[in-house]
């Protein structure tokens, strides 16, 4: 799963797949990351359920 | 620190079973068994659950009486190479639990690693391939008759015949005891060819030409494996599996019934 | 009693119906996870599956439901990517069945394994090679995805949005979504794919096998193809169905148009290839191995060439022939009758490339496998079947999921 | 106060309390892991006695092949049985309480030691000690360290949920080790061979192929 | 990973040679111990006949050695006959009580009451168990009749010895197998197997005549399927064919044979020979007429096995467990003395039978030699049976029909005769009527279940023992067999506890047993073999040659006899032994078949092995017949399908197996299962086919002659 495991090579296979595994984890988690701090700051600035949520649906 | 190993020719252990030599006695079934610490169960009639690492097919030609004729097919793992050890199961497995070692041939099974999804049975079409359905459970005091030289495996994973690789770890212990770093033809046999009383099981080196089973197929490794020899035949010759299991048979039916052909003529009916 | 969680101006069964109708189905889970503890407890001797029939009716399942949930990805595909709005009214649904589906597959294979204690071998000695390793990654991946995408719908719930923070979350991961709903079209292209890439490797199995391009086979393309062509069917079957049994209009007539075209134009283009694939395998790949197309259609009491029929004719010519003409997905008869072949067509497929695959003899003194699942099977079968009604009756009455069901019913 | 200040006190307050929260939480964590966690995984075992290695070192010519010899067969017979030790233990030698353990409780009923093995390995795993030792001429040391050297037996760690002695993990909780004995897992083992080209015959990995060291 | 799997322990690898006494053919083994636990049994290298190999039944032996069916203790019966409740007594409360019993039996004047039954009549411990009788004062020591008894009895009549057959298989170039499982058990089982291989180098041919696709005739060359129960008389057909176009061996007929031309016989009247005989009433077209076979192949078969240099006939059907007609094992042998292949190369041997146990003449008191003087309850020796030894068959039907058993006290050592005698209901009504019976078994078996007392015997690798040569050996051999692990269990060697029976007699019976223990009987019977022995596991003679021609024969002519007093073809010649049942209630014949995959003897087949059994011979607990396809189909069968099976002596339930390779109008089925459930592994499954099948007795040597009975088959 990670480089420096024992069935780790370092070919074709592995940097692709791996690859492309990390990069989506990666995009995923700080999406999330983004959305809970960002929710959190505006939470901290007094944002709240007064402005409605149904604009973006 | 001496490091020699790696300079080895590389092995390609493998099988030949002659099929007019076999009775279908079933010792190579026992003998493996005893061997390999393979559990057994109250009722093993069902034979789709039933594991036998080796295991004898009755074939017949399927003409009426009294031309009725049968052969015995003993298939133990057939150790597929593939292309390039790519062989069936080896490279679906997710959990890289089973593996082709380029140094003898041989396609091993790690039962701590397998977590039991089943994909390389699937992928077998020998049907060599055996899972755990059960606990294994030997009757109050029969494990004392258990080898310490083969894992016994717990339920829900798979295993199979490993050409009794635990064997060629004892004898290259006493080999390099004794200062060698090669194997005699006869240091390393697996169980069923040592057992089988009609000596229809050849087992050896398929790569060196002085080890019998060279000599009886003549494999051409420039095309897959193929047995140059006129009576010997794999079985699914044409799915290109590359097996190191080759079969003899001076009938014409039984060897065409190792493989499919596409005219349907000399199709081998199973025996039911 | 509970409407102070129900969402703003839309009506409800009783809170004692609605207990009643979750307890009956309640029981049938209940049932399923007796059977799932026998499973794991007393092993997989529990199921009829045997050496023959390593995969069964749950890996069967397992990829239909997936197909079948391919709705999600495949909707938020073309909603975030291709940017069909319209299709904003059905999407948060969409995901809903994508969530349940995915949450299903992955308790089946937890059930499925031999040694569930061990399940995470697969991500942590994962070999490459195998098709099993990128479904298991892709799968797990994009469940996150799917479950970041639900997470939003019940923090609309009307209590949990009135927490500022749970209300920013959900305002804030609506802003991004099309990141993650890209991130999960990704990963579902590929999963779909390698979940065919599984049959189609195996070599060693003339039924299943198919040549392709680079690492991948046909199967991969196939199945990728096809669940993005039948997952709307099935979105859009579970529409109707909710619509029925709610009694109510849920969706947008326009919003169902513009899904069913475009499923539609999906199953032509699919049925086609398809088509081709077959007719390849048939006369190219399966001979070479030494069989003949009948030789996998005949001599069992079950696989005859019936189901290749069921498969791609019913399951794929007419339901494509009917959505992509305007009159057929306007008329709601045929509409239902479309999308229920579609997905039946897509369920077949998946069946026959996981169970004909195990019954076709190999082997040519071998004989055929025939098989049935045990009732435990069939139980953890149904069980993500009572979890999934659970979850879209417990979200239809507390979350927005609907956004038209105000404008269309009141 | 007017209320947004009182907000942005109320932040301020809390971020001191949140940097003291995150301060002690990390040192609990440290401490839990680190200390708490080692000794709530592993037993400690006593050996049946003690034993003296460096002493019988002393008094052998071959040294740890005198007692830790290889079978004709090739196998490595590891701990020594009782039927080494009895030529010489036959009655109480010296007066050490261990050896007075030694020789009543077990020389003289005949019942073998119940050594614990620190570097017992689990069954799947197989070790020729024959193609180390003879063949590729390592020393004991390098797997097993100085114990050759060493007058006591350490105590046995057991892992409480494998049962195997923390010498295999090691000692290092985190896994990181200095020397080549501190560990003995599956990667210790591979990254000798990986370093030394030993059987790098794996088609799924390109390295030590799964029967080099498994049974 | 799991605590409930068992790992197993290591230690040092050794190994120890012995005898396996599973199997009828003794296979010479190597046991591969780690520590004190044995682990694995392979081939003794280098054994006699089977060198190196060994049968699938005696490979799995561990299982027998820690099964579960052992039995721990001696016990004593609580309950029911054969309900298996048992009380574990000691060794000496055991011996007290059959001493007791024994004791009171002498002294009421009725020694001969006490019968012992055994699979085997040569070694050291039948010679304990014989001269216990014999100083004890009964004759009634029995032993399960095979195929080597009618053997035995043919070379009596024929060449006028008393010796077993050897035969010199590996030489032959021409093997005619007339319903010998050559392949499925018969004679030395992995020996046959060897044999075969050399055959196959030598381009031997191989003719397996049988109703039945068996292993062997799959394996044959030529596969003749025959009418069954017709072997013999296709041996005669055959004859004909090489008397008449003269191509018999005429040195050795000539010069060495009597009764071949007509004769005159001890009555003083003139009989036809063997030539008039087979001329008059075996033509080729009326062989066939009997035996389905085609004339030309007869005529074939007959050329060909006459041209052959070394041919060779083989009798006794199937494993050889039923003895057979003495008329069919006449006309086989004297079919080989035809083509002079008696006690030559390649051919049927007379073997001296061992004559190593040679112990002093017992003293026998008055008691014992009124006992002595009485008839054999079996009949053996009787005026009626004057040829048989001992005629265990026929002892159920006697005891059944006497109001009082006349066996009083029973011994029973490594047989098990309820399960193996015909007519299996019969013999255990018989047994329950005994009323004291001790079993000597070392694992539970249905006869132990019937007994009173069992005092557990060593296991088979637990125990020292002298092998003697198996069937069919044509050079004498003593295997031994040793302990290849201390006992398990709380057992003693059968040969201690006769001892040990015999010293709580006191008297001359004690007296008759000087030794202190088996072992130091076993080494003081063997004297300067002893140590070889032990060092070589075996002692053989490979270069044992029979007696030539000249010297061969004993008979009053000092020739081999081709016909003979006792037993002669009158009139319409041999007849086929009749077995029971109408043709018109019973259309089918039903025969046993053996196979290597299930044991049919006196040992359970073990775990591993009935493993190895197909799924249309066994299913679940459902026993299949065989049978052939359009017969099959005539009773409105189909594959799989449950039937009835009747036979006279009742009706079970069976699955059909539809089959291409059997003739029609047969039923087959396998020999060896239907064990009682002792254990589940084996036990419980399928159908014993010695209920279904009942003694009949051979005119001339009393000795069973079925090989078959009438059978219908319905659909269930």
């Amino acid at each position: 799963m990670f480089p420096g495991f024992f069935e780790w090579i370092w070919d074709g296979g592995h940097v692709v797949f791996m690859g492309g595994l990390w990069y989506a984890l990666g995009i995923i988690g700080m999406g999330l990351t983004f959305c809970i701090l960002k929710a959190a700051i505006e939470t901290a600035q007094g944002k709240g359920a007064e402005h409605g949520g149904d604009e973006h649906h | 620190m001496k490091q020699s190993q790696g300079h080895n020719r590389p092995k390609k252990y493998g099988m030949v079973i002659d099929l007019d030599k076999c009775t279908g006695c079933g010792s190579c079934m026992v003998a493996c068994m005893a061997e390999n610490n393979v559990p057994f169960k109250k009722d093993e009639t069902n034979k789709r659950d039933s594991i036998t690492w080796m295991k004898v097919y009755k074939l017949t030609n399927g003409k009426p009486f009294p031309e009725n004729d049968v052969c015995y097919l003993p298939r133990p793992c057939m150790h597929c190479e593939g292309h390039h050890g790519h062989s069936p199961c080896v490279s679906v497995c997710p959990a890289t639990a089973t593996d082709y070692s380029t140094d003898t041939g041989i396609v091993s099974q790690i039962y701590t690693r397998c977590f039991g999804c089943r994909y390389c049975m699937a992928a077998c079409p020998y049907h060599a391939r055996y899972f755990n359905w059960w606990d294994p459970v030997w009757p109050a005091g029969m494990e004392q008759m258990l080898s310490p030289d083969v894992s016994v495996r717990m339920r829900g994973i798979v295993e199979k015949c490993s050409f009794c690789f635990h064997r060629y770890q004892r004898a290259m212990d006493k080999a390099h005891l004794e200062g060698r770093h090669e194997l005699a033809e006869d240091e390393y046999q697996t169980s069923c060819t040592q057992a089988c009383p009609s000596g229809a099981i050849t087992f050896g080196d398929l790569n060196n030409p002085e080890h019998k089973v060279h000599q009886m197929v003549k494999p051409d490794n420039a095309h897959g494996g193929r047995p140059q020899a006129p009576n010997a035949f794999r079985l699914l010759e044409r799915l290109g599996t590359n097996p190191k299991v080759y079969y003899l048979s001076t009938r014409e039916w039984v060897r065409k019934a190792g493989d499919n052909s596409i005219k349907g003529e000399g199709k081998a009916h199973a025996k039911h | 009693m509970d409407s102070a969680l129900i969402p703003q101006g839309v009506r409800r069964c009783s809170l004692g119906k609605f207990a009643f109708f979750i307890g009956i189905v309640g029981a049938v889970l209940l049932w399923g996870v007796y059977a799932m503890l026998l499973c794991w407890l007393k092993g997989l001797n529990q199921t009829n599956m045997n050496d023959y029939y390593g995969f069964a009716l749950w890996i069967w399942a397992d990829l239909a439901v997936i197909a079948l949930g391919g709705g999600a990805f495949f909707t938020g595909f073309l909603k975030y990517i291709v940017g069909k709005d319209e299709l904003k009214n059905i999407i948060n649904y969409a995901v809903l069945i994508g969530f349940i589906c995915y949450s299903s597959a992955l308790l089946i294979l937890a059930i499925d394994i031999g040694q569930p204690l061990r399940g995470w071998f697969i991500f942590w000695h994962a070999n490459v090679h195998s098709m099993l390793t990128e479904v298991a990654f892709c799968l797990s991946c994009y469940f996150a995805v799917l479950s970041i995408e639900y997470l939003p719908l019940v923090l609309e719930n009307r209590q949990l949005n009135k927490v500022p923070f749970f209300h920013n979350l959900a305002h804030n991961m609506h802003e991004i979504m099309a990141v993650f709903a890209a991130t999960g079209a990704f990963l579902s292209f590929f999963h779909q794919g390698s979940l065919g890439g599984v049959a189609g490797v195996l070599f060693g199995r003339p039924f299943s096998f198919r040549e392709g391009a680079f690492i991948w086979p046909w199967t991969f393309f196939l199945f990728t193809w096809s669940a993005a062509a039948y997952g709307p069917c099935f979105t859009l079957a579970l529409t109707k169905l909710i619509e029925k049994v709610t009694r109510k209009k849920l969706v947008g007539d326009k919003c169902v148009d513009l899904l069913a075209k475009i499923s539609g134009w999906m199953i032509f283009t699919y049925i086609i290839a398809k088509i081709a694939d077959t007719y390849y395998w048939a006369t190219v790949t399966a001979p070479e191995g030494g069989f003949t197309l009948m030789d996998f259609y005949s001599n069992n009491p079950m696989y005859g060439i019936w189901i290749l029929v069921l498969e791609i004719v019913i399951g794929g010519i007419i339901p494509a022939l009917i959505l992509i003409t305007k009159k057929g997905r306007r008329s709601p008869f045929l509409l239902v009758t479309a999308v229920i072949f579609g997905c039946i067509g897509v369920s077949v497929n998946r069946w026959v490339m996981v169970l004909q695959v195990m019954a076709v003899p190999v082997m040519p003194f071998d004989t055929w496998a025939m098989y049935y699942p045990s009732w435990q099977e069939v139980a953890t079968t149904i069980l993500p079947v009572a979890y999934g009604v659970i979850l879209v009756a417990l979200s239809y009455r507390y979350l927005p999921i609907f956004p038209q069901e105000k404008e269309l019913n009141y | 106060m007017s209320a947004l200040e009182e907000k942005s006190k109320a932040v301020s307050d809390g971020g001191g309390f949140a940097l003291l929260f995150f301060v002690v939480g990390l040192v609990a964590s440290l401490i839990v892991g680190w200390v708490v966690f080692p000794k709530i995984l592993y037993s400690q075992k006593r050996q049946p006695f003690d034993f003296n290695h460096k002493l019988h070192n002393e008094l052998v010519d071959e040294g740890c092949e005198s007692c830790h010899f290889f079978r004709e067969d090739g196998s490595y017979a590891g701990v020594p049985k009782l039927a080494q030790c009895v030529d010489c233990h036959e009655s109480v030698q010296g007066d050490t309480e261990d050896e007075a353990i030694f020789v009543n409780d077990y020389v003289t009923p005949g019942i073998e030691v119940p050594w614990l093995v620190y570097s017992k390995q689990p069954d799947c795993v197989f070790f020729s000690h024959a193609a180390h030792v003879k063949s590729a001429e390592m020393d004991c040391k390098t797997c097993h360290g100085d114990i050759g050297n060493s007058s006591t037996l350490k105590v046995y760690e057991e892992n409480r949920i494998t049962g195997y002695s923390r010498d295999i993990w090691g000692k290092n909780i985190a896994g990181f080790k200095k020397n080549t004995w501190d560990r003995m897992k599956m990667d210790d083992c591979s990254e000798c061979h990986v370093k030394l080209g030993v059987h790098q015959n794996s088609v799924q990995t390109g390295k030590g192929a799964c029967f080099v060291c498994h049974q | 990973m799991w605590p409930w799997t068992p790992v197993p322990k290591n230690g040092e690898a050794n190994v120890v040679n012995s005898v396996s006494t599973l199997c009828g053919g003794c296979c010479g083994i190597s046991v591969r111990k780690i520590d004190n636990r044995a682990v694995k049994i392979e081939g003794m290298p280098g054994y006699p006949g089977s060198d190196g190999k060994a049968c699938p039944l005696c490979l799995s032996g561990l299982q027998k050695l820690y099964g579960p069916t052992a039995v721990s203790s001696p016990l004593k019966r609580v309950g029911e006959r054969g309900q298996g409740k048992w009380k574990k007594i000691s060794w000496d409360a055991a011996i007290a009580e059959i001493a007791e019993k024994l004791g009171r039996m002498r002294e009421d004047g009725r020694p001969q009451g006490l019968a012992c039954i055994m699979d085997r009549e040569c070694g050291t411990v039948p010679a304990l168990f014989q001269r216990f009788l014999q100083v004890y004062g009964s004759p009634n020591f029995m032993k399960t009749a095979s195929v080597d008894d009618a053997y035995e009895l043919t070379l009596k009549l024929m060449h006028g010895v008393a010796a077993r057959p050897g035969f010199d298989l590996e030489s032959a170039d021409y093997v005619l197998s007339l319903g010998s499982g050559i392949l499925d058990g018969w004679g030395s089982t992995v020996r046959m197997f060897r044999a075969r291989a050399r055959w196959q180098e030598n381009n031997a041919k191989v003719v397996q005549v049988e109703p039945r696709l068996s292993n062997s005739a799959a394996k044959a060359d030529q596969w003749i399927p025959i009418e069954a129960g017709t072997e013999g008389v296709l041996a005669l057909g055959i004859a004909h064919v090489i008397i008449k176009e003269g191509l018999y061996n005429k040195a050795f007929v000539d010069e060495f044979g009597v009764g071949f031309e007509d004769w005159v016989g001890k009555d003083g009247k003139k009989h036809d020979g063997f030539k008039t005989i087979v001329l008059k009433h075996y033509s080729p077209s009326t062989v066939a007429g009997i035996t389905r076979v085609d004339p030309d192949i007869i005529t074939e078969t007959a050329k060909a096995f006459a041209a052959a240099s070394y041919p060779l006939a083989l009798c006794g059907r199937g494993e050889g467990r039923t003895p057979g007609a003495l008329h069919d094992f006449m006309a086989v042998h004297a079919l080989n003395a035809l083509v002079g292949n008696v006690n030559e190369k390649g051919g049927v041997w007379a073997v001296p039978l061992p004559d190593y146990v040679q112990w002093p003449e017992a003293k026998l008191d008055m008691a014992a030699e009124r006992g002595l003087a009485t008839d054999r309850v079996d009949g053996a020796g009787t005026e009626r049976y004057p040829l048989a030894k001992s005629l265990l068959t026929r002892l159920p039907e006697i005891i059944n029909a006497a109001e009082e058993s006349p066996v009083e006290a029973l011994f029973v050592s490594g047989a098990n005769p309820c399960y193996t005698l015909p007519d299996t209901a019969v013999a255990k009504a018989a047994f329950s009527k005994i009323p004291f019976i001790v079993s000597f078994a070392s694992h539970m078996d249905e006869t132990a279940m019937m007994a009173d007392l069992v005092l557990p015997d060593h296991g088979h690798l637990e125990r020292y023992e002298d092998i003697p040569a198996p069937s069919g050996m044509n050079t004498p051999v003593i295997g031994l067999c040793r302990p290849v692990v201390a006992p398990q269990r709380n057992t003693r060697h059968v040969g201690d506890a006769v001892l040990m029976i015999a010293k709580a007699m006191g008297g001359l019976v004690a007296e008759a047993f000087s030794w202190e223990s088996y072992q130091d009987c076993l080494e003081k019977t063997l004297g300067d073999n002893w140590e070889p022995l032990l060092d070589a596991g075996f002692i053989h003679n490979p270069k044992f040659t029979p007696d030539a021609w000249a010297k061969a024969f004993q008979t009053p002519s000092g020739k081999f006899a081709f016909m003979s007093d006792a037993c002669s073809y009158e009139a319409e010649g041999a007849p086929i032994a009749e077995i029971e049942g109408k043709a018109d209630a019973y259309p089918l014949t039903l025969i046993p078949y053996d196979s290597l995959r299930l044991a049919g003897g006196p040992v359970t087949t073990t775990p591993f092995v009935i493993k190895t059994v197909e799924d249309n011979v066994l299913k679940g607990k459902d026993i299949f017949v065989e049978v052939n396809r359009k017969t099959g189909g005539k009773c409105g069968l189909a594959e799989g399908v449950y039937a009835h099976l009747s036979t006279p002596k009742g009706t079970v339930k069976v699955r059909v197996h539809m089959s291409d390779g059997i003739v029609p109008g047969v039923v087959a089925m396998p020999r060896g299962l239907g064990h009682a459930e002792i254990e589940s592994y084996v036990g419980g499954k399928g159908i014993n086919v010695n209920e279904l099948i009942g003694p009949v007795e051979d005119p001339v040597s009393g000795m069973d002659a079925a090989w078959g009975i009438r059978a219908n088959l319905t659909i269930a």
